[in-house]
């Protein structure tokens, strides 16, 4: 790699290694002609959602599962948010943030998943 | 108001030997001010200091703040220790000892140990990837002043109004109001929750500043090991922090505001209290000792004049130890009962985090296998840190095996576990840093010979101090007990104890003096690099200019500097006048110290709810960020000029 | 030059407006790791609530409390919030500035249509007398819907700033950039309340419990 | 049933090992109390503690060694002579030994862990076990012996070479309950009811004590446990019945005040103090919540 800096210019040439990353996560975005990709976000997470609560109030399921079929959709409307509004994989560099998240909703998870189960006890006296 | 007064100054405030702690802390501000007003110096102080964005200065500033928490956290210390060095002793009674004891953990952990490590990251971290500066400037100065007022909220607790005294881990219901009426425990609480925000914009601010800013070339697999050590600490800390503020908040919320979340009735449930903390807790001690792995594994290479060994490997294993030290903290609560299932899990998981931290430890010995080692100040304190963290993670494998931990859980034996890791890994690797770096933020160097009598003291009483602990823990002592009855076998040991903790400030002492000394006659660090060493901050002057590099580098190689040396090119390095380009730089700025001090009032009035002193306060708040969000001038392009006039002067111009 | 550097040069033509300078894409990389802590708050906030959710003591339980009704209603007022911040920032990188502000007042007006919902919601348990006090599992549903209650009210009134901001400067690489973090803010709510409605209310309203 | 001992040979090896070692560190002595087990619980768990210990140590030691080696063998001296290998930073067999003879240490302690931490949680099959309900109060223990209908405040009688199933909760903050010499503690906790047993060889004198800090009247939450045959026991137990007197709830209510008491005896105790289910539970004890 030549010597970027010695012809440097401070707007024009990479001062920063990620800039020389760049390429790796390219943003999509689309700024012509209709919102479709809008508009379908919003319609799919209200099928979403509608289904979610018509699922609970007609208890069409035995609960246990009832709430393992909400928690499913619940993640599929986070998706839906994360990757149409959010834009997730957009950035300028490598995404970084598409790791970090991933680790947090990870540790999420696993946070309130152990809590549970901890909190649980020793099922009385043996 | 003379009720006011009396609950501002309840008879627990007087307390004799926290006053003489605390007139010394004032006694050196009140002629630092006196300094200030004689030199007229305020403008400048205000100017160049209290409202500087710059990392190099805020960096400095948390140095002397942490230094300072480190004499009054170690005056705490001393007071336990002549307490405990009798039976039946009257030093001091329970309640002081209480109070002590929790102030002592609170302010080592969060107000020594965290703020020396951001001290170091802030002055090398920018200079070691090449960059001008953090990712966020003002939100680093925020940081800062909420870590400092967060600080301050909690010191003044031991004169106004009562001290917290349930332990640096405030389990409830012991600090729900009805155990804990007076506003001590509010003081810990409000003074952690708010140097918590200012944490972990840290955390996000350093993982931005390394992951968006570094030098051209310098891959992630070229980072200084550092670098990594603080990227991973950034990621631990933006995990950990969130459940230590839920904690906090809801054990606020039950005494402030009459919520049940940890009472005893009301199907309140203090044990989520317990795993909150310590979801928190496990991962804080990796985050006050990764970034010590990291600083050892800069002062080696450079002090055995080698490469670090096997850099992938230790890049691997810090992950790996990063990843893992979310899944154990179960291991501070095995005695509360979850069950073999949740117990042998957790077990597990904690001993599997001795490989990756083994593999640490032998490559350090394999970088100086083969090498040339110098036996400075800086290398002396790694050089001890290697034996006494093995026994600190041997002991800490045996608690984490969960029959034994049944009998030594918060018995001394955990007390010594856990000071050989902290002392022996934090402490050892931020002196040793400080050492290291000291010439780098303040353009001269400290005195050797000093240094080696203070490491010695310290060192020796170090082990002193805490080996006798290990046998109190067998010989079944607990911890936070203010005495204990003669006959148990417990007074000799603890004699000793006590004897090798006032060692330790003897050493301290000695350091004390060594920086006072070496202010007036120490040796100037002419050449910026005055260790030959390996990274970038080196390849500036001492201390580094305002804008840090006159010219980007372009990095080739993982250890830069030296590869830079090694093949000529160093003197290539000497600044082209014609290459001199503006610079993006931040400007000072009021609102991080105006943002501190309205967090600071807020948390006094809540401490004592005193709601009109609250509100005033979050007005404050809310016009900071109000101010910060509408200034949109808030950097300037640096003139060329000056920094070729500063290159010039420096010598580093080409001609 | 290699390769990478130009690929960049190439795509940096593209680049959306909130991304173009750099200093200011540094920004926004740093608000999505700040989002990453709040998750795990709110994660915190979720473990709590999950470990507590049977403690009722003498208070109220779910089924005397949570009806259809106003959830149904909050739940598509932040919906569709979400979808017109979408289409701000939409509206924002095409450089419509006129379409940006009304559909950024458009999402403003219906957070406080949300926040109202549940202010009213809140108070209507509170005069059933199950207030945070009476129980752990109280304590902890107001906490954890409060938080976010909290959070929106906040993203409100950054969003009014915003306004205050785009008007008098337009649409520059910094304000474009603040508005971009604003949304990235405010989707970021919609999706934790996805998981409210469904792990704390609907999951109670199911008709069993899982132990 | 797994065997949860080690055959007796193996055992009295390490013990002895054991005593060898507290002997050469600190002069020998029964105050290493957790070193001198008196009952299987104990034993069971010290046996644990030698095995990690000589697990450790085998690491430990070599790397002292190497590491003190090295700082002799490549010191930096005037005139830089000897091996210098600067560039030298990797070689495969190495670090895979590296790797490799953790992994086997850890195994060796982490096997036995899981399997003793499962077999210490099971009682252990013998006919009943004394039960006794222990109550964690500002600052003293109040102790139930639902199967004998009396209680004593600070201090226990238990028959020797018997399982006593310990049942702990709170009325206060927490606190664990721990008798170093019979075996490891458990946390006393409000609104949950924590089982631990443990048993005592031979009759005796041992002293328990609180582990967790609950305010300046901690340090005397100790109390003795006084381990006697069966027949003594028994003997007690109509001793504190026909001697001592009741409690009333009214008494109950004056020993939870905060403070600290001394030994204490009572022939009877009121209903419903001691909880029977978790979660919900009062101040006062006297109304446990039913779970929903
Ligand atoms: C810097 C701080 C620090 C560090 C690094 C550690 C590191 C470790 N800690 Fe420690 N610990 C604390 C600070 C620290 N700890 C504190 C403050 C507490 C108590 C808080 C309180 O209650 O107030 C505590 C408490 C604590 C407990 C709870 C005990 C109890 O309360 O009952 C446990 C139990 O498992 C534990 C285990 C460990 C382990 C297994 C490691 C491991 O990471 C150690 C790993 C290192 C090695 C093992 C050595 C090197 C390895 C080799 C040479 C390879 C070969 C080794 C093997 C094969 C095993 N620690
Ligand atoms: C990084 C963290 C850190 C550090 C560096 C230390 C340093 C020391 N600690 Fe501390 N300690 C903790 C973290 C730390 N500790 C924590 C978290 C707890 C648990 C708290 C709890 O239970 O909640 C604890 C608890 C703790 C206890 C147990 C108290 C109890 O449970 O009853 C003891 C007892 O010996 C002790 C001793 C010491 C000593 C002797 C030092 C020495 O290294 C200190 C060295 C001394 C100095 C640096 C001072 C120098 C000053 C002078 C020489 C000036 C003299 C002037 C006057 C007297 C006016 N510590
Ligand atoms: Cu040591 Cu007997
Ligand atoms: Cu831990």
């Amino acid at each position: 790699m030549a010597h970027l800096s010695n012809q440097s210019h401070h707007a024009e040439t990479p001062d920063h290694e990620d800039r020389i990353e760049i390429g790796s996560l390219t943003p999509h975005f689309q700024a012509h002609g209709f919102p479709w990709k809008q508009v379908l976000g919003y319609v799919a997470s209200l099928l979403l959602t509608a289904l979610a609560f018509v699922l609970v109030m007609n208890h069409v399921l035995p609960p246990t599962a009832l709430i393992a079929v909400i928690l499913v959709l619940a993640v599929l409307q986070a998706m839906l948010q994360l990757g149409v509004f959010m834009h997730l994989r957009e950035s300028r560099g490598s995404a970084w943030q598409v790791i970090v998240l991933g680790l947090g909703f990870f540790m999420a998870a696993g946070l309130i998943i152990a809590s549970v189960w901890i909190m649980m006890f020793k099922a009385g006296v043996s | 108001m003379s009720h006011i007064i009396a609950e501002l100054f309840p008879p627990s405030t007087l307390r004799l030997f926290e006053l003489i702690a605390d007139v010394l802390i004032v006694l050196t501000t009140v002629s630092i001010v006196g300094v200030l007003t004689y030199t007229k110096k305020w403008v400048w102080l205000w100017r160049e200091w209290l409202t500087s964005v710059d990392h190099k200065r805020i960096g400095i500033m948390y140095l002397i703040a942490a230094l300072v928490m480190l004499f009054r956290g170690g005056v705490d210390a001393l007071l336990l220790r002549t307490q405990l060095a009798f039976p039946n002793n009257h030093f001091l009674g329970p309640e002081h000892y209480d109070e002590i004891f929790t102030t002592h953990g609170t302010i080592m952990i969060f107000f020594m140990a965290m703020p020396f490590l951001f001290a170091l990251f802030n002055v090398a971290v920018p200079l070691m990837i090449g960059a001008r500066d953090v990712a966020f400037p003002r939100l680093n100065a925020v940081s800062f002043w909420l870590f400092a007022f967060g600080a301050l909220l909690l010191n003044i607790s031991f004169v106004i109004g009562g001290s917290p005294n349930a332990g640096w881990t405030a389990y409830p219901p012991l600090t729900e109001l009805r155990f804990n009426p007076s506003v001590g425990e509010n003081y810990y609480f409000l003074s952690l929750l708010i140097a918590g925000i200012g944490t972990t914009i840290t955390g996000i601010n350093f993982m931005v500043t390394i992951l968006r800013m570094r030098a051209p070339g310098m891959t992630l697999m070229k980072m200084p090991m550092f670098v990594w050590t603080v990227l991973v600490t950034g990621a631990l800390i933006i995990f950990a922090f969130p459940p230590l503020t839920v904690s906090l908040a809801l054990t606020l919320f039950d005494r402030l505001f009459g919520s049940s979340f940890f009472t005893l009735g009301h199907g309140g449930m203090p044990m989520m209290f317990v795993n909150l903390f310590w979801l928190f807790g496990h991962p804080e001690v990796y985050i006050v000792v990764l970034p010590a792995f990291g600083i050892f594994s800069e002062v080696v290479p450079v002090f055995s004049d080698k490469k670090l060994y096997g850099y992938p490997i230790m890049v691997a294993s810090v992950l790996a130890i990063t990843v893992l030290s979310y899944g154990v903290w179960v291991h501070h609560f095995f005695t509360m009962g979850a069950g073999p299932g949740v117990n042998a899990f957790f077990g597990v998981s904690t001993m599997l985090i001795a490989i990756p931290t083994g593999v640490k430890i032998f490559n350090w010995v394999l970088t100086m296998w083969g090498g040339r080692i110098r036996f400075t100040v800086a290398m002396l304190w790694q050089l001890a840190f290697i034996p006494a963290f093995l026994i600190a993670g041997a002991t800490g494998v045996l608690l984490a095996t969960v029959p034994v931990d049944y009998q030594m859980h918060n018995s001394y034996f955990l007390i010594a576990h856990f000071h050989f890791a902290l002392i022996g890994g934090t402490v050892f690797g931020v002196l040793s840093g400080m050492y290291y770096w000291w010439p780098k933020m303040f353009g001269y160097m400290l005195n050797e010979r000093q240094g080696k009598v203070a490491f010695w003291l310290f060192f020796i009483g170090f082990l002193v101090t805490f080996v006798p602990q290990y046998m109190l823990g067998l010989e079944g002592m607990t911890r936070r007990m203010y005495t204990y009855p003669p006959g148990l076998g417990w007074s000799s040991l603890n004699l000793v104890s006590t004897i090798g903790a006032f060692t330790q400030g003897a050493g301290f002492l000695v350091i004390v003096y060594n920086v006072l000394w070496s202010m007036r006659y120490g040796e100037r660090d002419l050449t910026g690099d005055p260790w030959n060493g390996r990274t970038l901050e080196w390849s500036i002057p001492s201390p580094a200019p305002e804008y840090n590099f006159a010219i980007v580098p372009v990095v080739h190689d993982r250890d830069a500097w030296w590869d830079m040396k090694q093949s000529g090119k160093s003197e290539a390095f000497k600044v082209k006048s014609s290459a001199i380009r503006p610079v993006h730089m931040p400007k000072r700025s009021a609102m991080p110290f105006l943002l501190g001090l309205s967090f600071f009032v807020v948390g006094f009035g809540m401490t004592f709810s005193w709601w009109v002193i609250a509100i005033i306060g979050g007005l404050g708040v809310l016009a900071s960020l109000l101010y910060g969000a509408f200034d949109y001038d808030d950097f300037e392009e640096l003139d060329p000029e000056v920094i070729r006039r500063t290159e010039a002067g420096l010598g580093r111009l080409q001609a | 030059m290699s390769q990478a550097v130009r690929r960049y040069e190439e795509t940096e033509q593209h680049l959306p407006i909130e991304f173009a300078d750099y200093h200011e894409s540094v920004k926004i990389t740093g608000f999505w790791f700040f989002l990453a802590t709040d998750l795990l708050l709110f994660a915190s906030l979720f473990g709590t609530f999950a470990v507590m959710r049977f403690d009722f003591a003498q208070g109220a339980t779910p089924a005397q409390l949570f009806h259809y009704g106003p959830l149904i209603l909050e739940t598509l007022l932040l919906l569709t919030s979400s979808f017109t911040c979408g289409l701000a920032i939409y509206q924002m990188r095409r450089n419509n500035q006129k379409g940006m502000l009304m559909w950024l007042i458009v999402t403003i007006l219906l957070g406080m249509g949300f926040v109202g919902t549940e202010v009213h919601e809140f108070v209507s348990y509170v005069g059933m007398g199950a207030t945070w006090h009476k129980s752990g599992f109280l304590s902890a549903f107001f906490t954890l819907v409060g938080t976010h209650g909290a959070h929106v009210t906040v993203g409100i009134l950054w969003a009014l700033t915003l306004v205050v901001q785009l008007v008098q400067r337009g649409i520059t690489p910094r304000t474009s950039r603040k508005l971009f973090t604003f949304a990235l803010y405010w989707h970021f709510l919609d999706i934790v309340w996805v998981f409210i409605f469904s792990f704390v209310y609907l999951s109670s309203m199911t008709g069993g419990r899982i132990a | 049933m797994p065997k949860r001992h080690s055959p007796r040979g193996r055992h009295r090896y390490w013990l002895t090992l054991a005593i060898a070692l507290g002997l050469t560190v600190s002069g020998c002595g029964q105050q290493y109390v957790v070193l001198h087990p008196k009952g299987p619980v104990a034993t069971s768990e010290l046996n644990l503690l030698i095995l990690a210990s000589v697990a450790m140590a085998l690491v430990i030691i070599p790397v002292w060694m190497l590491f003190a080696y090295t700082l002799v063998r490549f010191r930096d001296n005037p005139r830089h002579e000897g091996v210098f290998v600067p560039k030298w930073q990797s070689s495969r067999l190495l670090e895979i030994l590296l790797f490799v003879v953790p992994l086997i240490i850890v195994a060796v302690i982490a096997v036995p862990t899981v399997q003793k931490t499962y077999a210490l949680d099971r009682l252990p099959p013998k006919k009943d076990p004394v039960v006794i309900n222990v109550t964690s109060l500002d600052w003293k223990w109040l102790f139930q012996y639902p199967g004998q209908h009396i209680a004593t405040v600070n201090y226990i009688e238990i028959p020797a070479g018997k399982p006593v199933l310990f049942e702990l909760t709170a009325d206060s903050p927490m606190n664990t309950f721990w008798i170093p010499q019979l075996g490891g503690m458990e946390y006393t906790m409000p609104g949950e009811v924590l089982p631990l047993w443990l048993e005592a060889n031979k009759p005796g004198v041992y002293m328990g004590r609180s582990g967790q800090f609950s305010g300046t009247g901690f340090v005397h939450m100790v109390f003795s446990v006084k381990a006697v045959s069966s027949a003594a026991f028994n003997s007690w137990v109509q001793q504190v019945k026909t001697t001592a007197p009741g409690m009333s709830l009214a008494t109950y209510h004056s020993i939870v005040k905060i403070g600290t008491m001394g030994h204490e005896s009572f022939s009877s105790y009121p209903a419903g103090i001691f909880p029977t289910t978790t979660h919900g539970f009062t101040l006062t004890g006297s109304s446990p919540m039913k779970m929903p």
